[in-house]
């Protein structure tokens, strides 16, 4: 191997500890010119607060950092801006009401005396977007940009403050195969005039594509350092999680029986009142997993909020077991057996300052045997928390611990745990595993597999393209609105897949030369 | 970032539900005794002597049989008041309309009241406070409605109700409902009769026994139902509220009419307890107390019966220390003012005395600002 | 770091709390009552010897507000302060800070042998004479307290303000160039106000009679018209920008707003008329414009009444007090001799009753 | 378009044509009554600058607290205090300039202690301005001292020329100097806020402080600081109060006009102009309360009823049409979107 180029940015022995746990002990890393470092780990293996740590965002219990060979101490973003690193957040760090252009420009900003003067920004915004193929238009206000327009901004944010050393955090998460694709192909024109990247992602694939160099970090440590050429995807899963993992989801022929969910030609609306649901019409049948595919923000929050009663239907028909449930209450829906594991399990799927009881009949408190009349029972309450504990294997100190002491995993069981055990007919799973460690994957693969099994029909809608394959009987692609084809999950694959979610049609979807992963999609913009 | 160890899991252990009340009253007791010292040094330096104000201010307050029994007329509709607001913070609503609901409360149970005449006690006392509870109920409603159904945060709404309760009680007392009997000039109705006035009981006044019953009644409801258990989801997560099927708007609603529901019943105990008549003047400055005592009983119901005693005690003896030592009566205001400000801030506090932050429920009501 | 910062922040706030606690002992306290007990003279007897039939004890007990509110409880207390210099009275005051407080404040008096108590408006009428009832031997003043029927021991000061605001009227039209006067006024929630707005505008037209009387009462409740001088000052701008130049503000803090800024308005030749007291003493603010005031005599009053008591001829029922014009001060020469000689004709009508103010309460 | 667009930029591209009827079919409004009655509608739209003046001062400070995300409800006690102080250092100093300076300085402190609760204490910030509501009546209440006397109060200063137009000269030409501040700093927050680096930092403050953090921008200090200016804004208001309406200090003198300016906010839709539309609508409900009385016997006998009913409904109308605006238009309008949240770093 030839010498390699020069060090631009070296960690030394970075220890961070937050109450409770340590997110990082003893890491290391050394990100070379020129260089794709990728940093593989589980959620909550400690990459962000690493990379956190290197953009000033937090400091260090012990260790060291440096840049270009020289130690720094990188006390906030600013000081870490200066020296040339930018960083792209996995939750995009912009200002929805602003133009592209301010939002580039925000804390760097160019005028006269205190006044703004965009003029100037703009000529260098379209300079970087020339240079680096970054299309943008610098008046666009920021909402109306699709998810990977707004990477593109956060990428010229960077570039706009010289950046040179890019932190990329789970990049990948929100886009399509293709657009993937295309954040590669600049990757790669950024690494070829220079810039070095580090690469934060759990998905093994993107990072034997992408990378030059794999760090794997598994609870806070690093613990394996590995070349693509080296590493195979069930190597790089072994470090990831520590053990042997089953890639594959294993599951049994599924049976359909009756439809149990009909959606029939439903258009919903947005808060802001644009139709974001455009007449989709489906059916879920008893005893299978209908997989919901789609890039974020193409209108699958809001159906399954339309579904389930929280956000009127605009114009068509929901069907619950043939009953038209049509904008009736949740609370009516809930009733018809319909179970919802929602997107957002904080914000939505469980009050934190409750314990893991009331948490767990959060939707049932008001029947028997939780309550008599108006009077709650807490003995009974007490009683079904210790049994879905035990059978759900949530790992909690007791029932009566707030819910907001769990970690993650536990507090997504909690809710698996209370819709799984009601035993309804229809099972709305949304991101049943965002963001939770393995371990918790596999189990509430398991359950959701399990619950297909004993006959209710389940809706699952997932960003995650691998989640819908290896779970899904069927498989709908939704985007802009439209569920444009439903496959059996059997023939479908992920370019097909990726594709669709990408706005492609269906006939010659199916049809479409994939070149090196490298597909050249006339991709038709949300919103421009 | 200072506690390093905080997480350690609770224990279920039988001496538990003690500690947690113990540590529960340290910031309020700590925050009444700061404020104290503090009041001492503001009465030190406009030249009085704070020990002479404060013995004579307990002395006004509990210094006779006369002085407990104001304290207690004092403490009632600070009771009523308290749980008013207790029990829309449970719900993340903010009713400083307690005020307002109080006067309409008190307008109508006096209307009741001297408009019947020779009803037996046992229906008319009923009567007049159910028709002043209702009415106060309904005085919070509007503000609950506009909440739940337009999004106007009731902190304002409730402002702008106690300004248009005032005016719309004075003008009741000077208009249609005016006592026109010779002797009286001013704006005020006619005395309620006799059989309306609330009694003693074993010595104890009506209206104190019917705010402690409240206080139980409240705190069962809060606690022990699903009707308590909707009201506090909504008031912790109004979105998870919403997915488990719980109406936001209808607990909204709910919650401001009863909350608004005790504080016209303070108010009708009053007129019937107390002033014996509606007369613009003699019900004001609730409003602001009753948040005090919310936030000094940590919104616990049975909390706030002791804390509108400590407050009843400073009120009932304001005028003997003014009496005794030429210490103006408002600085029982700028106590109190105190006294919020230590429950409000109460990390100062725990920064103090090093205690680690509450576990639990909290209240939190700026979520649902100007959306 | 944030620890020290804020500490210091607090520090900062106490000590402008202290700053303005040291403003206070060391400007005007107010009137600082006897600290009876404290370090008792012992020539002078104290308020231990009330009980004595010799020594003179007198209460005041306000209505909701302050002593020093340059109005009716300002002056009440005046008038027993007098008593003190003058007759050797003991003497002490009462705030009154909840309306539900006249009975427990009024038995602090009674409780300690005062031999006569002064209850200011007419809100604590019931509670005084439920009093005096308990406590036959003890002398109640009830100012601006209308007796229906007679209790041996309490007398009610009252005032005919329809024919002190009937002067002003008179008064302010004989000033008025614009042919305009305005008045600003509390609330018509109490009727003294209202005698006051209804004798103003009856005399102006009395004296001439195609007179423009614009008047506006506080549109707020109890509890904010009397003290809302903004809304004063603001009401007598609105007046004086349409032309009226004479303003006579009758309401308490509301109307003394109207008073300063019809004063900030003088060198456009406007005038301004006071009420309750001569208000050249309690609102100096004014003076560039205030020519009279519309008196209530309550400190002569309250005195008179007190001296009758300690001379054991004190009268029961209603004791109607002087009502009446402020001197002129400043403005002795700029009105006119024959304006003059009108108000003194007017008055002496007034006394004889040839002369209705036309208000019927 | 949807209504949320104008929170961002107060005048995007499109022509306000609903504003501009209204404001247009006001002025021949006035236009008509003036060639009826040429005194007293100058007289009323004078008094409706006057009565707007607290108002819009008090909904500037709103603006400038929530743009970056702290909710102040406190801003009836700010006014409180600084009008308080503001006419105590009349007195101390005689002078008028001084005093005004202090009741900044105060309301400056006031402004730093609410940052202090709710941004360090991390206090809710509703109850946050409830202490300081409370803490006002309190210590104002108690420090207040009767006999004091005022030494004097800003007087109109006209502006050669400018003065003699007719309606427009006396009603925004004649005025008194912190009249002309406020009109003054309608522009300047206007300006700030959207022409400036400043302004800019403020709002991402305010919609994304993650964002603005990971940008370099200390997003508690740019609160801090705004918050504070806020409660210069309300000094400003508190003074108005003592040193240049009334000439001295009542208790409670604020009277609610620092909730009317907070409503006057949200109906401006969190812009300084739109508030100050707000602020002349309700300047013009007072001065019509009092014109209403004045006219009473003149009034033309369909109108006559009107002069008939009780003061106490008619002063309930400014009340009332606080509660409908903001019925009206809360759910209209978008507050800054991380409002009322502390920002911590996860």
């Amino acid at each position: 191997m030839t010498a390699k180029p020069e060090v631009v940015l070296e960690a030394r022995n970075i220890t961070k500890r937050f109450p409770g746990v340590v997110a990082n002990e003893n890491v290391s890393l050394k990100l070379h010119r020129g260089e794709v470092l990728a940093l593989l780990g589980e959620n909550g293996a400690g990459k962000t607060t690493l990379m956190n740590i290197l953009y000033g965002l937090y400091h260090q219990d012990s260790g060291e950092v440096l840049i270009r060979g020289e130690p720094v101490r990188i006390s906030s973003p600013s000081e870490s801006i200066k020296r040339g690193i930018g960083m792209v957040h996995q939750h995009f760090m912009l200002v929805p009401v602003f133009t592209v252009a301010e939002n580039i420009i925000l804390g760097a900003e160019t005028g006269r005396g205190p006044f703004l003067d965009l003029n100037v920004a703009r000529q260098r915004i379209r300079e970087l977007s020339q240079r680096y193929h970054l299309d943008v238009d610098p008046d666009a206000y920021v909402k109306d940009l699709s998810v990977g327009q707004q990477q593109r901004v956060e990428i010229i944010k960077a570039l706009y403050r010289n950046a040179d050393i890019l932190i990329l955090d789970e990049p990948t998460a929100v886009l399509t195969p293709q657009e993937t694709e295309e954040l590669f192909a600049i990757i790669r024109t950024l690494t070829a005039r220079g810039a070095s990247v580090i690469f934060i992602s759990h998905k093994l694939k993107e990072v034997l594509a992408i990378a030059d160099q794999i760090m794997v970090l598994r609870r806070g440590r690093v613990v394996g350092e590995t070349t693509p050429r080296e590493a195979t995807e069930r190597s790089l899963a072994e470090m990831m999680v520590g053990r042997s993992v089953m890639l594959e989801v294993e599951k049994g022929e599924a049976h359909p029986g009756a439809p149990v969910l009909t959606l029939e030609n439903v258009t919903v609306l947005d808060d802001r009142g644009q139709q974001v649901v455009n007449g989709v019409s489906l059916e879920v049948h008893a005893g299978e997993i209908l997989g919901i595919a789609g890039v974020q923000g193409n209108g699958q929050t809001e159906l399954v909020e339309a579904i389930t009663g929280l956000r009127p239907v605009h114009s068509g028909r929901v069907r619950i077991n043939g009953r038209d449930v049509t904008n009736a209450s949740p609370r009516r829906i809930s009733e018809t057996g319909c179970a919802h594991v929602p997107e957002d399990r904080q914000e939505d799927g469980l009050v934190l300052t409750y314990t893991v009881a009331d948490n767990l009949v959060l939707n049932t408190y008001y029947a028997p045997p939780f309550a008599h009349g108006i009077v709650r029972d807490e003995r009974a309450i007490l009683d079904h928390a210790n049994r879905l504990i035990e059978r759900y294997d949530v790992r909690t100190p007791s029932a009566l611990t707030l819910v907001s002491a769990l970690s993650g995993g536990n507090k997504q069981k909690v809710i698996i745990a209370r819709e799984l055990s009601r035993e309804g007919r229809l099972l709305i799973a949304a991101q049943p595993t965002r963001g939770i460690d393995v371990g918790s994957i596999e189990f509430i693969h398991h359950q959701i597999i399990a619950e297909r099994d004993r006959g209710a029909a389940v809706l699952l809608v997932s960003a995650e393209l691998d989640e819908i394959m290896a779970l899904s009987d069927r498989i709908a692609v939704m985007y802009h609105g439209r569920i444009a084809t439903t496959l059996p999950a059997a023939s479908a694959t992920r370019e097909e897949l990726g594709l669709l979610m990408a706005g492609a049609q269906p006939s010659n979807a199916a049809q479409e030369p994939v070149t090196d992963g490298r597909a050249v999609v006339n991709v038709q913009r949300r919103g421009v | 970032m200072e506690r390093a160890e905080s997480q350690s899991p609770p224990q279920a252990d039988r001496l538990a539900p003690v500690r947690r009340l113990l540590r529960a009253m340290i910031v309020p007791v700590a925050s009444v005794a700061v404020a104290l010292a503090i009041g001492a040094v503001i009465i030190a330096l406009s030249g009085a002597n704070p020990l002479v104000a404060y013995s004579a201010l307990f002395e006004g307050g509990l210094g006779s049989g006369r002085a407990i029994g104001r304290t207690l007329e004092k403490a009632t509709p600070l009771i009523f008041g308290g749980l008013a607001v207790s029990l829309a913070f449970k719900c993340g609503l903010f009713n400083i309309g307690a005020q307002g609901q109080l006067l309409l409360g008190a307008v109508f149970a006096a209307f009741i009241g001297f408009s019947l005449q020779g009803l037996p006690a046992v229906l008319h006392i009923p009567l007049a406070l159910l028709v002043g509870a209702i009415m106060g109920a309904v005085w919070a409603a509007i503000a609950g409605m506009l909440k739940a159904f337009t999004g106007a945060h009731e902190v304002i709404t409730t402002i702008m109700l106690n300004f248009v309760a005032f005016n719309l009680t004075d003008w009741l007392a000077d208009g249609p409902w005016k006592d026109r009997s010779p002797g009286n000039i001013v704006a005020r109705t006619p005395a309620v009769a006799p059989e309306a006035r609330l009694p003693d009981i074993a010595g104890v006044p009506l209206g104190m026994i019917l705010a402690v019953l409240a206080a139980i009644a409240v705190w069962w409801l809060i606690w022990r139902t699903t009707i308590g258990f909707e009201l506090r989801t909504v008031g912790q997560n109004a979105s998870a509220a919403k997915y488990a099927g719980i109406s936001v708007r209808r607990m909204t609603v709910l919650a401001m009419v009863a909350s608004g529901f005790l504080a016209g019943l303070g108010g009708a105990v009053e007129t019937l307890g107390v002033v014996g008549r509606f007369q613009p003047g003699f019900n004001v400055g609730l409003g602001f107390q009753a948040i005090t005592i919310a936030l000094l009983a940590r919104t616990n119901p049975i909390a706030v019966i002791p804390a509108s005693l400590l407050i009843g005690v400073m009120q009932a003896g304001a005028s003997r220390m003014q009496f005794n030592s030429g210490v103006a009566s408002e600085i029982i205001d700028v106590i109190q003012a105190i006294i919020l400000f230590f429950v409000a801030a109460d990390s100062i506090i725990r920064w103090v005395l090093r205690l680690r932050a509450e576990e639990g429920e909290q209240v939190t009501l700026s979520s649902g600002w100007g959306s | 770091m944030k620890r020290s910062v804020s500490l210091i922040i607090l520090l900062l706030v106490a000590a402008l709390i202290a700053a303005c606690g040291g403003q206070q002992a060391g400007g005007a306290t107010p009137t600082a009552a006897p600290a009876t007990g404290a370090t008792p003279a012992p020539a002078r007897p104290t308020e231990a010897d009330c009980p004595k039939p010799e020594v003179l004890c007198v209460g005041l007990v306000t209505d909701v507000g302050e002593i020093d509110d340059k109005s009716f409880n300002q002056s009440a207390w005046e008038g027993v302060k007098r008593a003190e210099a003058e007759l050797g009275a003991i003497v002490n005051y009462v705030e009154t800070k909840d309306a539900k407080d006249y009975d427990a404040n009024i038995a602090l008096f009674t409780e300690k042998g005062y031999d006569v108590i002064v209850t200011v408006g007419f809100a604590l009428g019931e509670a005084t004479a439920k009093a005096a009832k308990e406590n036959p031997n003890v002398k109640f003043i009830g100012v601006d307290q209308f007796q229906a029927e007679e209790i041996p021991n309490v007398a009610g000061l009252i005032f005919a303000e329809d024919k002190a605001g009937f002067l002003a009227g008179v008064l302010a039209a004989g000033m008025s160039k614009s042919n305009k006067i305005a008045a600003v006024l509390g609330t018509n929630l109490v009727p003294p106000v209202v005698a006051f707005k209804e004798g103003y505008e009856n005399g102006a037209k009395y004296l001439k009679p195609d007179i423009q009387v614009i008047s506006t009462y506080h549109p707020g409740g109890l509890d904010t018209a009397f003290t809302d001088p903004k809304w004063g000052a603001d009401q007598a701008k609105l007046a004086i920008d349409q032309g009226a130049d004479v303003i006579f503000g009758a309401g308490g803090k509301t109307g003394n707003g109207a008073l300063i800024e019809t004063a900030a308005n003088a060198d456009k030749g406007v005038y301004c008329i006071g009420v309750d007291t001569d208000q050249w003493e309690t609102v100096p603010e004014a003076r560039p414009c205030l020519i009279s005031s519309a008196m209530k005599l309550i400190t002569p009053g309250v005195f008179d009444l007190i001296k009758k008591a300690q001379e054991g001829n004190f009268p029961s029922g209603n004791y109607v007090g002087e009502v009446g014009l402020a001197p002129f001060h400043d403005f002795e020469d700029k009105i006119p001799a024959e304006l003059k000689a009108k108000i003194a004709e007017v008055d002496k009508g007034l006394r004889d009753g040839s002369i209705s103010t036309g208000y019927k309460p | 378009m949807q209504i949320t667009d104008t929170l961002a930029r107060p005048s995007a591209a499109r022509i306000p044509w609903l504003t501009i009827g209204v404001w247009g079919g006001l002025a021949i409004l006035v236009l008509v009554a003036y060639v009826r009655a040429p005194q007293a509608t100058t007289a009323v739209l004078t008094s409706t600058i006057r009565q707007s003046t607290p108002i819009i001062l008090g909904a500037l400070a709103g603006i400038m607290c929530e743009r970056s995300g702290v909710i102040n409800i406190g801003i009836e006690g700010m006014m409180l205090i600084c009008a308080f102080l503001g006419f105590l250092f009349n007195v101390w100093t005689g002078d008028l300039i001084l005093a005004t300076m202090g009741a900044l300085l105060v309301g400056a402190a006031v402004g730093a202690f609410h940052a202090l609760m709710s941004i360090t204490l991390k206090v809710d910030q509703i109850i946050a301005g409830t202490v300081i509501n409370i803490l006002a009546v309190g210590l104002t209440g108690y420090f207040y001292q009767q006999g004091l006397t005022t030494r004097g109060k800003f007087s109109p200063v006209s502006i050669p020329v400018l003065a003699d137009i007719p309606i427009i000269g006396p009603v925004f030409f004649s005025n008194p100097p912190i009249t002309y501040a406020s009109l003054i700093l309608i522009v300047v927050i206007h300006v700030l806020l959207f022409r400036t680096a400043w302004g800019l930092r403020t709002r991402a403050v305010g919609e994304h402080p993650a964002a603005a953090d990971t940008v370099g921008i200390a997003v508690n200090r740019v609160r801090y600081i705004n918050v504070i200016i806020g409660g210069m804004l309300a000094g400003l208001a508190g003074a108005f109060l003592t040193l240049e309406s009334v000439g001295s200090f009542e208790r409670n003198m604020t009277n609610g006009r620092g909730f009317v300016s907070l409503a006057v906010m949200i109906f401006g839709k969190w812009t300084p102009f739109g508030a100050w539309g707000g602020s002349l609508l309700f300047g013009f409900a007072n001065a019509m309360q009092s014109q209403i009385q004045f006219l009473k016997n003149q009034l033309p006998s369909w109108l006559a009823w009107i002069g008939d009913l009780p003061p106490q409904f008619i002063g309930m109308l400014p009340y009332v049409l606080t509660i409908a605006v903001l019925a009206g238009f809360v759910g209209r309008a978008r507050p800054p979107a991380a409002i009322g949240k502390v920002y911590e770093k996860e």
